[in-house]
């Protein structure tokens, strides 16, 4: 197809799609109102529960089932990068050449790797309580473990990534979390029920039932995800070359 | 028992993650063999939950149950036709890996598990997308599927074609999704909900006496586009033959023979509990949209289905064609025209599997899916080719196949005109597979010429490690056992009313039918047969009469292949849908 | 409105504004250094607006700023390092005005918050976005120049 | 007058995603996708949503445009290799 | 006032969606779908804003001493960013593997399906 009709096209399929959302933007409660009744009831039940972060609630409790189907997502877009970004027949590794970096840059990744894996793990421990939860913390974590390969070279990243244990981790991890849904159902209420552990009390890091335990689970799920999608993708910008003459 | 609905999600995913988990030391043969044991645990769980659906099973995850009406949690509803829906991508899951047992070309190094576990998931995704009784819920397994199906799609990295089919795929699936997700977010903002009885309610109460506005217009256009990209009707399914024709032929009976039609379930699910009220979109319209696009996907679809060469090609335009007859068949909203496309479906899907599996057969032993450089080289073949004639006369609803009982009752239920459209799109389609079967397997007629815009299937790589000498039994089999089930769909006594009763419980308030074999429904399957085989005759003994003619080459020349041109399409078919939805706003 | 959220609009509108101009038009070196310069823009006014909302939580942001930001400029400032070698991008004024942009909210915060743990966070945010924008901007002025095909 | 911030955050967004789409060169539109992660993470925390800002900080900031740009770092890799073998 | 925010919405969909159909090189097609993406952000937070409230997080305030928004759009919203963070990682993936089979990104010249 042409340029010429593809943009007529898309001019005719924009101009009727915009007509129908200024339409239905027009027709919507305006901007800022007041009537919230699923989201009031949420607050109630997250409070009811003893978790301080309503969304925190919402991710891990009352509507856990969606969060177990997005770290499916995860780990099945992680299984499909690997087998995606696998090495091909006609390819092979090369060793990538160490880097130059200046002093500072070094210094500066080499303080704030630490700094920044902590804050991942404090932004993981507080989900229940203040902003943050286990996916936040993980996307820190992980990415913190890259300025080793940014700050520093390729192969000292290598040295502390040890990809076999991260794929058993990622494993674990979605494991662990259908595996405390399948508890619920096995002390007789139902999958994912929040019903196993004290709700403890309010504003502390053991409050909210099954959880914190949630959180974690997906913290780790996270972490180990982005390491390994990163992985992939250094592996391919980094190492993997195409053999000559193909 | 209700509380055994997550499970379907649940267990495959526990398998696939034990999988990866041990995949770095698994051989492959326990590898596999423990992807069929975790998918046909799975569905022997769907099998006993079906048989366990009259009432309708509704679970609260985390039991969150209503108090005063009210909940804040998920709800899964497993009524025959969702559970039905699980069972059925349970068990081609399970033979699409039976299929792939032993003979599926090199797993990455160090991850044996890493495909049976993609499988197992897409598995899961499936049967979490039936269940869903919550509209998000719904929009995150529609994500998780269509996440797997691009993987799977692009599983062999060495193909140009198949990374290419992959991410057109992926980039029009994603941004139906996230129109969907837009239309979501459209009915929260009105109704304050989530649950889809509970929005249906909610925009029955918020309209009153005044009937449905522009926002619950844009808001069912918007979901509509999301579940009919999946479904693949016209304009937007531009995706379905590039990425069907280039996945690999396990993954291939999947996405053709349950994937698709999940769409058409969706969009069933989601007309029914959230639109089908007062304050939603008035029957006549939807009927006049879905009737509208539904006609217009099977005609496309078979004429594009005949002009083919690429074998899998073909296929995916005849399950492009068989979609557009299922939309219309749910679109005219009657008790019998649903009951006549859960059969259909049914029937569709074991027929539709076999096929992909007889030509995955000639693609490991040949190295080829092209009709012409296949001309008469499989002779030696003969299993395989009576089971594509076989498969072919019953995608035509030869009787007995559970697609001529399906074909047969939803004909009667669209009534007119439109039963034209049926015996047609399924005569053309069916020919087409008869006249690939008469060339490649009888080596009848002489050798057609190369046209000028077309996809070539040679040059393929085989998906075995190499060329096949000899077709192991699990390939045959598979196919074998998918049409015997096709077959038994209208043959055994009790099913059909069964399956009519359990989607007129779900869909149509209990509306009583009667769904059996009528001497005017076995004549027009007949008819619809004798028609693929004179078609499929013609073209193979005097080629030039049927050769393309140029009316169909802007047809043709608008499959592309170019994903700006599909995302275009994308938004002109959004744009016709809400033109046809139209009428029934102003009128109110 | 609160004088906070005053200031916390003003930057927004001025020097947000600004990077996002800056990133978007322009020879590439100084599209780099004015993304490096919007981490600086935007992570004061996280810090304005929680004082602003009276919400000491959202802080977290601030903090989650001024650790990643620098490291999205090391992305590019490594991976663009081809690039950048012939130009370097040097806005050394620009990335101190910045600097001291920084240092003056994180102390007017530091005042309204008064001794406490709360303070401690603020520092620690102020340290990790001066220094790292500071940092930043020496990787891009060539701090990779060693790099090659890596 | 509390609205004047969620205008100047909207316009940011809607004025950064026209230039992530108006780049036309991966590379530079990266940067700009980066920019709009940030202006998005302000647009959620003048929205109360300091959740989703973290969330949209710690993707859109770091992760998305490491991404991207290994991706572009690989294809160019890939460029000067097919010259090279030239 | 009332209603801008769903149009800025809207307004970015579309730019994404015409950056999709127009693009020229397939990195750049995934970076258009990341911005689509972000449309629906805008909208869900949009219609979960409620005028003069704050977030619905008690460590650093006491329940029901203020009005609070509505927490359910964040909770998707947070679902959906991890959602569209993986599929730029997968499309990207599969970009990666366009570039290496076809030797260009432009989908332009990428004929091999077709008819």
């Amino acid at each position: 197809m042409s340029q010429r009709l593809r943009l007529w096209l898309l001019a005719v399929g924009g101009a009727g799609v915009a007509a129908l959302l200024v339409a239905a933007c027009l027709d919507l409660p305006a901007f800022g109102g007041r009537r919230h009744p699923y989201g009031e009831r949420a607050v109630a039940a997250s409070l009811a529960r003893h978790t301080a972060n309503t969304i925190a609630s919402l991710n891990f409790d009352q509507r856990a089932y969606d969060t177990l189907g997005e770290i499916s997502i995860l780990f099945a877009a992680v299984l499909g990068c690997l087998v995606l970004l696998r090495e091909a027949r006609d390819e092979h590794r090369a060793q990538p050449q160490p880097a130059e970096v200046a002093l500072p840059v070094r210094r500066y990744a080499l303080i704030a790797l630490p700094v920044a894996l902590l804050t991942g793990l404090y932004v993981i421990a507080h989900g229940q309580l203040s902003p943050g939860g286990g996916f936040q913390g993980g996307v820190v974590a992980a990415t913190a473990l890259h300025l080793l390969y940014l700050g520093a070279d390729y192969r000292a990243l290598e040295r502390v990534r040890p990809l076999g244990v991260f794929d058993v981790c990622d494993a674990l991890a979605v494991s662990a979390y259908a595996v405390l849904g399948l508890a619920g159902l096995l002390a007789g209420t139902a999958f994912l029920a929040n019903t196993l552990l004290p709700y403890g009390t309010f504003n502390t890091l053991s409050s909210g039932g099954t959880v914190p335990l949630l959180n974690a689970a997906v913290g780790m799920e996270v972490a180990s995800a982005v390491v390994l999608l990163l992985a992939g993708f250094l592996d391919q910008a980094v190492e993997i070359e195409e053999e000559r003459g193909s | 028992m209700h509380h055994l609905l997550p499970l379907l999600f649940a267990v495959p995913l526990l398998g696939a993650a034990l999988l990866v988990a041990t995949g770095r030391r698994l051989p492959r043969a326990v590898a596999e063999t423990t992807g069929c044991a975790v998918s046909g645990a799975t569905a022997a769980l769907a099998l006993v939950l079906l048989l366990n659906s009259a009432p309708p099973l509704v679970e609260w995850v985390g039991g969150w149950r209503p108090v005063d009406g009210e909940s804040v949690g998920i709800v899964l509803v497993g009524d025959g036709p969702a559970l039905g829906m699980a069972a059925l991508d349970s068990l081609l899951t399970l033979s699409a890996l039976v299929y792939s047992w032993r003979y599926f070309d090199e797993p990455p190094r160090g991850h044996a598990g890493s495909y049976p576990a993609l499988m197992l998931v897409f598995q899961g995704a499936m049967c979490g997308f039936a269940l869903a009784g919550d509209l998000f819920n719904a929009f995150v397994f529609f994500e998780l599927m269509s996440v797997v199906a691009y993987a799977l799609t692009g599983y062999r990295i060495d193909e140009p074609k198949a990374v290419q089919g992959a991410l057109t795929f992926g980039v029009v699936n994603s941004l139906g999704a996230y129109a969907m997700l837009m239309g979501i977010g459209l009915l929260y903002a009105r109704t304050g909900e989530l649950a889809m009885t509970k929005i249906g309610r909610g925009l029955d109460d918020a309209a009153g006496q005044g009937g449905p506005d522009a926002l619950v217009l844009a808001a069912f256009v918007l979901v509509m586009t999301g579940l009919l990209v999946k479904a693949a009707a016209v304009p937007f399914h531009f995706w379905l033959p590039d990425a069907h024709a280039v996945a690999p032929t396990p993954v291939c009976m999947l996405l053709s023979g349950v994937m698709v039609e999940l769409g058409a379930y969706g969009v069933w699910r989601v007309y029914g509990t959230v639109f089908a009220g007062p304050g939603g979109i008035p029957a006549a319209d939807l009927t006049r949209a879905l009737v509208t696009l539904g006609v217009l996907t099977a005609a496309i679809g078979a004429v594009m289905c005949w002009y083919q060469r690429h074998i899998k090609r073909l296929l995916a335009y005849s399950t492009v064609a068989h979609t557009g007859l299922f939309l219309v068949g749910l679109g005219v909203l009657t008790p019998e025209g649903d009951d006549g496309i859960a059969l259909y479906l049914l029937g569709h899907a074991g027929v539709k599997a076999a096929l992909f599996a007889c030509t995955g057969a000639l693609l490991d032993r040949f190295g080829s899916v092209d009709e012409q450089a296949l001309h008469g080289r499989a002779r030696g073949m003969r299993a395989f080719g009576v089971m594509f004639a076989i498969g072919g006369l019953a995608l035509a609803g030869l009787p007995p196949f559970g697609t001529a009982l399906g074909k047969a009752i939803t004909e009667e239920a669209v009534g007119g005109p439109l039963t034209l459209v049926y015996v047609l799109a399924s005569a053309v389609t069916a020919g087409a597979v008869l006249r690939v079967t008469a060339r490649v397997f009888l080596g009848l007629g002489p050798r057609p010429e190369d046209a000028a815009y077309e996809t070539s299937g040679s040059d393929e790589r085989p998906e075995t490690g190499r060329r096949l000498s000899r077709i192991p039994d699990s390939m045959t089999a598979v196919p074998a056992v998918l049409l015997a089930a096709a077959f038994a769909v209208g043959v055994a006594p009790g099913l059909a009313a069964v399956v009519a009763r359990s989607v007129n419980e779900a869909g149509s308030g209990g509306a009583h039918t009667s769904v059996h074999w009528t001497p005017h429904g076995i004549l027009l399957g007949l008819v619809s047969t004798l028609l693929a085989v004179g078609l499929a005759a013609l073209a193979v003994t005097r080629p030039r009469r049927l050769a393309t003619p140029d009316w169909a080459l802007p047809l043709r020349r608008l499959q592309s292949g170019h994903v700006g041109d599909y995302v275009a399409w994308l938004l002109v078919g959004a744009t016709v849908l809400g033109a046809l939805t139209l009428p029934g706003v102003l009128g109110g | 409105m609160n004088g906070w959220l005053l200031a916390a609009t003003v930057e927004l509108g001025g020097a947000g504004a600004a990077a996002l101009w800056g990133t978007a038009t322009g020879p590439l070196p100084r599209r780099v250094m004015a993304q490096n310069l919007a981490t600086s823009a935007v992570c004061p006014a996280l810090l304005l607006l929680a004082q602003g909302y009276g919400r000491p939580s959202y802080v977290d942001l601030a903090l989650l700023m001024a650790l990643l930001g620098p490291v999205g400029t090391l992305v590019f400032a490594r991976l663009l390092a081809d690039e950048l070698l012939d130009d370097r991008p040097r806005a050394w004024t620009l990335t101190w005005a910045a600097a001291g942009l920084s240092a003056a909210v994180v102390v007017a915060v530091c005042v309204a918050t008064g001794p406490s743990r709360a303070m401690v966070k603020l520092l620690l945010i102020g340290a990790l976005l001066i220094g790292g924008n500071v940092i930043a901007s020496r990787a891009l002025a060539g701090g990779f120049r060693g790099v090659r095909g890596a | 007058m509390a609205d004047a911030v969620i205008v100047v955050a909207l316009l940011l967004v809607a004025a950064s995603a026209t230039a992530a789409v108006a780049q036309r060169e991966p590379a530079r539109q990266a940067l700009v996708l980066s920019v709009l992660g940030v202006v998005l993470a302000v647009l959620f925390t003048v929205l109360q949503a300091p959740d989703v800002g973290l969330s949209q900080l710690a993707v859109g900031s770091a992760l998305t445009p490491l991404l991207i740009m290994l991706s572009v770092r690989k294809v160019r890799r890939q460029a000067r290799a097919k010259d090279r073998a030239r | 006032m009332h209603v801008l925010p769903y149009l800025v919405a809207a307004y970015v969909f579309l730019t994404g969606c015409y950056g999709l159909a127009t693009s020229r090189n397939l990195i750049h097609t995934v970076g258009c779908l990341a911005v689509c993406q972000s449309s629906t952000y805008v909208l869900l937070l949009a219609v979960g804003y409620r005028d003069g409230a704050t977030a619905p997080v008690f460590s650093d305030l006491a329940p029901g001493s203020r009005p609070v928004v509505d927490p359910i759009v964040q909770a998707l919203t947070l679902t959906d960013i991890v959602v569209g963070a993986t599929v730029t990682a997968l499309l990207l993936a599969l970009v990666l593997q366009i570039a290496k089979r076809h030797g260009t990104l432009d989908p332009d010249e990428l004929r091999e399906l077709r008819g």
